[in-house]
């Protein structure tokens, strides 16, 4: 078997016996948006991970073809296709709903205080925000971004929020390491009024 | 239709303490807290004098600020007493604590705004959802296999199955949308106003969930707002808003 | 646009302008098991018929290789893509993996609907899904979280779903009513964007 592996990845020889691109792209087409974890491509293709590694680099190269609409990415931890970004404007006149359902300010917020601390208890997100999270806590916990994975001690054994995995799918990040590290930096004075475009159009039509 | 509508434009007295730093350009480590007091002190007055409702959270920094303010008035002791002696006191300035927490905000603040661009850059993908495999299931094997899910998973299913872009049966020809004149919802909403004793829940004046829509109604009440012809009242947060003529303004109004 | 597309199709001159293969492939990937008429296609892509024909042959020209492990087939006058067949061993092996010990999300997810959209139909839950869902309900019901609850009205009177008490028993909920609230209307959090830039907007008139 892994003789054939060789043959393949070499691409000299084109012995046509065992066709591992074409079978993993079977297998993640079939998975879907469930994806397929290395180990369950490594199961199925019966090699070991580290070629099965491999194969995914192999087919993954195959995606950056121009020519080609889906990629391979790896999010929450599997490995899955999905249309190229660039292709999203031609999708769009495909689709039903315009526009996804992003968060609002208050529930991002939020979030990145409990991606950055979790687990982390409702009243020091508060301390953080310096206001009331309740509904923002549970905006996420419905859309099942959070949940609570735990007691804290003491008093009141308040709640201790973490994320989940559908958080890394969310926002399509390979893992929770993957995050953006905080900045210190602090001096910079470019916190954007958060002037939408959009608005701004109307802005100069009202005179406002 | 629950529209939800914050009053507060800023995520709380924090946000609004970095949007004013921000906006005098000045430095969070020396904090002028006299100016900046003052400043945020005309916001919340401000919000009173459009009858909004005020978080308690801004009336507690308020005091806060007032507080930080009158200690630095003090006179210091550092120029009169052993330094040694109030070397703990010396290095405490009185502002420490809330730039501290200033900071500590904006940070997250700033995070919020990575994963909000995270967020776009995900919408761009579309995906498929798993193929149904039955085909190739010769039995069921379902009932040795263990169950560990949790009602998160079950959730987390169902939030990306419908975030799954659902795709259009017959593809619609793009009809440009008919943008409505902002004058033309004014008038709109002035006839909904005086047909209604004057008075209309916020909501009510939202009948389309169109976006455009939405911004040309939003746009109407800010313009009328302006002109001084309704005012804008909520009795707490998350109760409903409610729009008002006022007395007199359409006689005079602009048109 | 036809200048462009010409250019593609003989290949000789790659002008990358529109790749039009490629975004095909995003259209028909992202239809999933519902597929794409020629009209559609046309129609998203801005081409006549003819010239969609051209670009649908064109890629499934491409799916012939022997490394592509997908095919571009048509069903019903809609085109649309699948594994190949030779491809099922493999597919066979994914379904029965042992690694699949857990609920599929295809499982979840219909889990998800019939919770909370019971009493629910089979092709009701397909309309949702987009896919064909008879092996999740079939895992389902074997594992007693779901059973049925009746009969629809109408002709076929199919079978309606809906959870059992193994579900709340397996969930820990004491009851159906206990289940999180969902914030499925999308529109919300958009709204309550714009309504917080229209007050943003309003607060620097204010200003402050």
């Amino acid at each position: 078997m892994p003789i054939f592996l060789f043959q393949h990845r070499e691409g000299q020889t084109r012995l046509d016996i065992i066709n591992w691109k074409g079978i993993l792209e079977s297998l993640l087409f079939a998975a879907g948006d469930e994806g397929l974890s290395l180990k369950q491509i490594a199961g199925v293709l019966e090699v070991d991970e580290a070629e099965a590694q491999e194969i995914v680099l192999n087919l993954q190269k195959d995606y950056k073809n121009h020519d080609r609409g889906i990629d391979l990415v790896q999010i929450a931890e599997v490995y899955q296709l999905a249309t190229k970004k660039e292709h999203a404007v031609y999708l769009k006149r495909l689709v039903e709903a315009p526009g996804a359902a992003h968060l609002s300010q208050a529930a991002l917020e939020t979030l990145a205080i409990i991606a950055y601390r979790q687990p982390i208890t409702r009243v020091e997100i508060e301390e953080i925000r310096g206001v009331k999270t309740e509904r923002p806590i549970h905006t996420l916990s419905s859309r099942a971004l959070i949940k609570d994975v735990g007691r804290a001690d003491g008093t009141g054994r308040a709640y201790l929020y973490g994320t989940t995995k559908e958080f890394l799918d969310y926002f399509g990040l390979k893992s929770i390491d993957e995050l953006p590290a905080l900045t210190e930096k602090i001096d910079e004075t470019d916190i954007q009024d958060e002037a939408d475009l959009f608005f701004e159009k109307f802005h100069e039509k009202v005179e406002l | 239709m629950q529209y939800n509508v914050k009053i507060e434009a800023f995520e709380g007295p924090l946000d609004l303490l970095l949007h004013l730093i921000n906006r005098l350009e000045i430095d969070i480590y020396d904090i002028p807290v006299s100016e900046i007091t003052e400043q945020y002190l005309i916001y919340i007055h401000a919000m009173k004098e459009f009858q909004l409702d005020i978080a308690s959270e801004y009336l507690v920094m308020a005091a806060t600020l007032l507080a930080i303010k009158s200690k630095m008035l003090l006179p210091k002791y550092e120029e009169e007493e052993d330094e040694e002696f109030f070397d703990y006191e010396e290095g405490q300035d009185p502002r420490d604590e809330l730039v501290e927490r200033l900071i500590e905000y904006k940070k997250y603040k700033e995070a919020a705004e990575d994963l909000k661009t995270l967020e776009q850059e995900r919408g761009l993908m579309y995906t498929k959802p798993p193929s149904d495999l039955s085909q190739y299931a010769e039995e069921d094997r379902a009932d040795n296999t263990r169950l560990d899910v949790t009602l998160y998973d079950m959730l987390g299913a169902f939030q990306k199955l419908l975030r799954r872009k659902k795709l259009q049966k017959p593809v619609t020809a793009k009809i440009a949308r008919q943008e409505i004149p902002i004058e033309r919802r004014m008038e709109e909403i002035r006839g909904m106003l005086s047909s209604s004793g004057g008075r209309k829940n916020f909501n009510d004046l939202f009948p389309e969930m169109e976006r455009g829509h939405i911004v040309v109604t939003f746009l109407a009440i800010l313009e009328l707002m302006k002109r001084k012809e309704v005012s804008v009242e909520q009795e707490g947060n998350f109760a409903d808003i409610f729009i008002s003529a006022q007395r007199g303004a359409n006689e005079v109004g602009h048109h």
